[in-house]
């Protein structure tokens, strides 16, 4: 394989093709008008800026989530299936996903906190663990589900 | 000596990353040191090293002719009329800051002016919002057209008497558009506003002369001159100096203290309370000594023919778009691919150990002006060469090809 | 090992001085660094930098973790509860000004008082100054003994409601005298005052722990603790910080600029404006390191023993006169010689090989006190030894055996 | 000769017999009620801090001269030894006194700009050569000098 063909092999752990997918496609990408929550999120780093919104009904269910903004493939990548992905949920279960995400992604290794949790489809972020400086973008949305849920009107930032 | 030989002298240039030996275009952000200057903040720090201006001893002595030697460097460099005009600060940021505080702050009022562009860095930006914020002051920002270059006519336009500084880039970080300097300095003369000239990105790339110039102040980092970082210099006229009250209190801006009655220190000591980044400013010494020898316009010359060559060659890539093709600019190429995001970019580069920077490069509003998130940009130093462009290009097309599919 | 064989990591140490072997008694003014700091920067120098947290490349990627590294190091050097509580700075200086003017500056009112002590370095005193004079508000000094120590029912006394900050030093410069402080914050935690800590004296000598402390603000400086110049610390509670408008503006303290809204970044990064002192970051916290293997208290320990040895030998010299005799006591031993002006004594010493520092110690009030224009005045690091000591009592013996004739 | 021997002869030459005289008996050292002139020189290296005062006639002579303060025996000295070497002096002629002395003692070597004056007892002051850092005392009570007659009123200093 030559080198160049080795380099694109590495990449491609990171851009799935799941990944590539969402971010050519990202799914729920429209404003909310009805949301109960909204948060934005800001990585200073590379300057993405995405906003969530969320349908939170009185059982604490996510009824609905949508996203707007601009980001680098992963993070469009992650809000998309993010969006997807708590469509249902619990918001406290979503929660307990972000932290489990998070371990995966920066301590691999340590023993799983969230044990009966599965991340699923989340799991295409994993090859992020090989680039730090991403992981905040893999996060990103994330971070914003928290503030939103929080009631943080300060911007998210991964920082 | 042809100038790519300097390439050996920078240490850092000299190693693998990600199993690709690295090829550094981010100079922009902040250029690598060479070993003179690395060698001479260790080689301070080894042997003369005390705190400067308070001792009689023999090192405090050293130490303090090595501090105020840099500074006798740093007024030769940007050809200052005297040394007491150079103050030393951590960088550009604070440099602004202080003339932001000390200067502006006091005098300004409801109505006053502040006139800035919009090819701006963010810490010639929101030092001004601060003032303005505090004093009822309004921020007025001169257009730029769609090759990033400043409309001269618009920013003449809006100068007037109730402009009471103009706070303006020499050569943009986003773009490397150069700014006619000279002539818009001539212009703003014709009112009564200071000028300052935030110069980060010029002093590396060009010869400068204050006085040749005429501004008031002249604001440039050293971690982006081939100096350490935590070092910077603002250079202000005497008149200006010595009218404006200090900024910062402590040890060494004193000539007296009680508790009722404090006289300040003369220039420059007035503004360099505590004490200073005295390695540091060796380092930036050591940096102008450099530089100084191999001439700054002989770096232009070369930079120059650099710059086009990297600029042709992005070209030739399909749904690559330049930003930022002012007819005169220096070091920097910023672009966007379609279909990639500037971030993606970088790290794809990145792993083939070419390293750009990547996002709004403290220049949100040159973004929003182009309606992009970001950029990526690659940026010259001169110890970069045509090999850098082309391995640069190579890995570009990886990129496309990863995203292509 | 024995404390003193720490002395062979300082390479300064090992040269001579006007023929005689280096003895260096200065370290209160700024100490020597270990070869491990030096090292540090220059190896980050070679190999590591970039510009941080703005890059997605490695070399940016790897100077971001050197300094938030170096972030982490100095939270649990002086056991903050967060890093985003650590704050960087050119030195103790300048985070004393941060706080006058971003903390202070907006919430003071004519009638308010700042409460400091007669024990403080001018850099504890001149940004008080500055801004009572812009807001009206009045400078309370608490008075001091014979011995140089704080008079604590004074102090008590001088404690009030109108008070909204207590600015007091950990240890005095000029004196060596260590401040009660535990018993200091609990008293002034009656009112509803905050509380900042000059500790530039302190952290080279003893350990430090702000939590314990329970201050809102603890300031020191790099330099003073074996690291590089141009480095300096603000430790502040999450909460004070927080609630604080941003004092510089500029790149990395914004989440995002525009003309019309500007969204500042969060802490620690809202008062990081600008390109921070990257290298001098990684060499202070090199220095953490040091100290933290040797032990804060075996330096403490050690200091201790040498500084009884140091002014019993001083008080053995005719004429001598001990100034600070504090019972509790750090590093530092001020004195005064009938008939020989300090300077000269420096100078004399200095032919000798004896660096020590002579004048006013930056604390002019101190020396007014006890009516005297300045001091000679010898200051201990944990690589002193009693043969500096000796070699510092017979230097002084030749100075009066010059004087007398 | 020992070391200490040696260090002592040396330092002689810096703390000359007439030096130690004048620090330890400083001429003409009060306030002057009458001055025309005064200036104050802080060295705010040492803490150093002399008042010059002069009286100067219509023809610019200097009739009178004293000074009040504290200093080093070097700066001590320098402003006594000045106020008995000024006395009766042409004040132009006094500075460019000043000037001369300053050049003997930062660059002796260079060509004599004031050929025709003659440093006399303040030769004394030459032995500072070798200690840079204290030049600045020896000069110190000339600075005000030249504040006082130019009328400034910021006090002199000699950084
Ligand atoms: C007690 C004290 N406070 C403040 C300072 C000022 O520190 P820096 O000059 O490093 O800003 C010093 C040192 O000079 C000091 O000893
Ligand atoms: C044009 C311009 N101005 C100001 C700055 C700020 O410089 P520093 O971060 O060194 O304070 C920079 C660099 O980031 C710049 O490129």
């Amino acid at each position: 394989m030559s080198d160049a063909n080795l380099d694109i092999e590495n990449l491609r752990e990171l851009y799935r093709e799941l990944i590539l997918d969402h971010a050519r496609n990202p799914r729920n990408f429209e404003r909310m008008a009805d949301a109960t929550h909204s948060a934005e999120g800001i990585n200073p780093l590379c300057g993405d800026k995405l906003k969530l919104y969320f349908r939170i009904n009185a059982a604490n269910i996510i009824d609905d989530a949508k996203f707007e903004g601009s980001g680098c493939a992963i993070s469009t990548a992650s809000a998309s299936m993010l969006t997807e992905f708590v469509h249902g949920m619990d918001m406290n279960t979503a929660l307990q996903y972000f932290e489990l995400l998070q371990q995966r992604l920066t301590a691999p290794d340590s023993p799983v906190e969230h044990a009966p949790l599965d991340l699923g489809k989340l799991r295409a972020f994993e090859g992020v663990r090989e680039y730090p400086s991403r992981i905040k973008c893999a996060t990103l949305a994330w971070h914003a589900l928290r503030s939103a849920v929080q009631c943080d009107d300060h911007p998210a930032s991964t920082e | 000596m042809s100038m790519t030989d300097y390439r050996k002298d920078f240490p850092a240039l000299h190693q693998e990353i990600q199993g690709h030996p690295l090829v550094y275009l981010d100079s922009a952000a902040s250029a690598q040191a060479p070993s003179v200057v690395i060698d001479a903040v260790a080689e301070y720090q080894r042997c003369d090293h005390a705190n400067v201006h308070r001792g009689v001893h023999t090192l405090s002595h050293r130490a303090t002719e090595a501090f105020e030697g840099a500074r006798e460097k740093v007024r030769s460099f940007i050809n200052a009329a005297k040394s007491s005009e150079i103050i030393f600060t951590r960088g550009t940021t604070e440099a602004i800051n202080l003339v932001a505080q000390s200067y502006l702050r006091p005098i300004l009022k409801s109505g006053d002016q502040i006139l800035i562009t919009h090819l701006e860095h963010h810490s010639n930006i929101v030092p001004w919002q601060l003032v303005c914020e505090l004093t009822g002051a309004e921020l007025v920002v001169a257009p730029i057209n769609d090759q990033g270059e400043l409309k001269l006519d618009a920013l003449y336009e809006l100068m007037n008497d109730k402009v009471r500084l103009l706070a303006i880039g020499h050569v943009s970080n986003a773009l490397g558009s150069i700014n006619p300097i000279q002539d818009i300095i001539a212009e703003a003369r014709k009112f009564n506003m200071a000028i300052l000239v935030d110069g980060a990105q010029a002093v590396p790339h060009m010869s400068v002369d204050v006085q040749a110039l005429d501004c008031d102040f002249y604001a440039f980092s050293g971690h982006k001159m081939f100096g350490p970082t935590g070092t910077g210099v603002l250079y202000g006229k005497h008149a200006r100096l010595e009218a404006m009250p200090p900024w910062q209190g402590g040890g060494d801006m004193i000539l007296e203290v009680s508790f009722t009655r404090t006289v300040y220190n003369d220039l420059p000591y007035k503004f360099e309370a505590g004490t200073p980044n005295i390695s540091g400013a060796v380092g930036l010494g050591a940096a102008v000594d450099y530089i100084t020898a191999i001439g700054a316009e002989n770096i232009a010359r070369y930079e120059n023919q650099l710059l086009s060559y990297l600029s042709e060659q992005l070209a030739t890539i399909d749904g690559l778009q330049l930003i930022g093709t002012a007819a005169n600019k220096a070091s920097v190429q910023s672009f966007v691919i379609d279909g990639i995001h500037p971030h993606d970019l970088g790290t794809i580069l990145d792993h083939q150990g070419v390293a750009i920077r990547t996002g709004h490069h403290c220049a949100m509003p040159v973004m929003d002006f182009f309606a992009v998130p970001g950029t990526a940009r690659a940026s010259l130093a001169l110890y970069n060469n045509r090999d850098d462009v082309d391995k640069l290009i190579a890995a570009i097309r990886i990129a496309t090809e990863l995203f292509a599919e």
